[in-house]
């Protein structure tokens, strides 16, 4: 079983390869377009996250990226060293508003978990905060 | 990300390819403001050759319906978005702001 | 000869694939009359998939484009227009009856 | 050197067939696209006349065709049994009129000449009216 670690800079320019690294994994974890698509989806909004929230700006920080094909699919984690937050308090989405009163945030922790299937958080003050991301292989 | 536009009697065409994230959104607001700026809001998206969107590129394009919406004075109608693509953009709820039509040309020829 | 037609707002698109000569050119004629019946006098007429039209083919054009031109009520635009033919149609100065576009949604645009 | 001869229909519906016969010998003997496409519309728009001016309407007698092979291009001969005419004294279209004033006729004989290299006409008793068309291979 393959595993797989890079470290990304913490900056837009990098999210096309992460999602390329991403991919390819995916691609070995025997995902569908579908599943390759959905989890790309899921680190691209992950890392922006961690860019804008955990580090509050571009080039503050890096982006820790591990991939682990499983024989049932793909694991991703994701670590970073800014500020922790508690994706349980952050509420959802409100969906299907009106398009007048839609606000340009709050998606991406949503979509995340739409296009997984398990979605992990945890922070520790020696590692920092990990996120890990699983995508079953259909 | 390539954007090409052509500007049309009754409408404009924007043709964007590639990706459409983080990295690469803020170059596409800038291109559509520069034509909702010029009064010009009937704008048709071409997303036939667009294989990613993150939430960052919708944002830009609910953004400009909201504009081109405001005061009935225009729509933003998008062509061949991909499944995978619209899929993720019905899963959040954004997939009844826009008019998505299967050819450029029923786009243009709707204005 | 295949003729699909689709209905715009300021404009009606003909696609047409296949052979235009002395067989097929009455069907197309049909049709276009039919699209001029309703007094629609501004067409699109998608060439792409045609690879052959014989002087009759051009008559039927050529009378559309009268009919439609009359009392400046409209136009026949031609959309890609193989080169062969183009040429042929050159050859006898029928060419510059017709506006010629490279994409279907330019066409219908500038109406 | 190939040749070959087939009767067809007088009739419009021939036409397509008569095309696809041409352009097989024509790729035959060499010629570009543009030349296969140029004979295909000479020997379409001969063999329309034969049908409206000789026969005077379709299903009103054969369209005899010949092609022949040659090292420098293809050589075409269509023979019909209808009223014979003559080429010279049909005069050449006005090219270049304003739209309204153009008439929907008079351009065949003109386009032929112009697509092929060399046309000849003769008429006679036994043989009918013998059109041959050559389109030199570049
Ligand atoms: N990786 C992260 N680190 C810190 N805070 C985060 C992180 N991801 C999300 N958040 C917090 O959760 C909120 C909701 O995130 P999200 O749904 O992605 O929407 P948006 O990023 O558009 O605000 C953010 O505004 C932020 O406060
Ligand atoms: N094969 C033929 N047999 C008899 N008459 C012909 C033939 N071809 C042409 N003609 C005569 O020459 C005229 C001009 O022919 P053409 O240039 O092909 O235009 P059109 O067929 O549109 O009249 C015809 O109207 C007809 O009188």
């Amino acid at each position: 079983m393959k595993s797989a670690r890079r470290l990304f800079a913490g900056r837009y320019d990098s999210l096309n390869e992460i999602r390329e690294f991403i991919a390819e994994a995916a691609q070995e974890a025997g995902l569908d377009s579908q599943g390759v698509y959905a989890i790309k989806l899921a680190v691209d909004e992950a890392c922006c996250n961690i860019i804008d929230h955990a580090y509050g700006g571009e080039n503050r920080g890096d982006i820790d990226c591990q991939v682990d094909v499983r024989s049932d699919g793909l694991l991703v984690t994701l670590i970073d060293q800014g500020k922790p937050f508690d994706p349980n308090k952050v509420p959802s989405p409100q969906i299907g508003k009106p398009l007048k009163e839609v606000k340009p945030r709050g998606v991406g922790l949503y979509l995340i978990k739409k296009m997984v299937d398990k979605m992990e958080y945890r922070t520790s003050a020696g590692q920092g905060n990990v996120m890990r991301l699983f995508k079953h292989k259909r | 990300m390539e954007i090409k536009h052509s500007q049309f009697k009754r409408c404009d065409l924007v043709r964007i390819s590639g990706r459409l994230d983080s990295a690469t959104a803020p170059t596409l607001e800038e291109r559509l403001e520069e034509i909702t700026e010029a009064g010009r809001y009937r704008l048709v998206l071409d997303l036939s050759e667009v294989d990613f969107i993150s939430s960052k590129g919708w944002w830009v394009l609910i953004n400009t319906q909201k504009k081109c919406k405001r005061f009935n004075r225009g729509e933003v109608l998008l062509v061949n978005v991909q499944p995978q693509i619209r899929e993720s953009l019905n899963l959040v709820g954004m997939g009844k702001y826009f008019r998505i039509y299967d050819d450029v040309a029923s786009a243009v020829g709707s204005f």
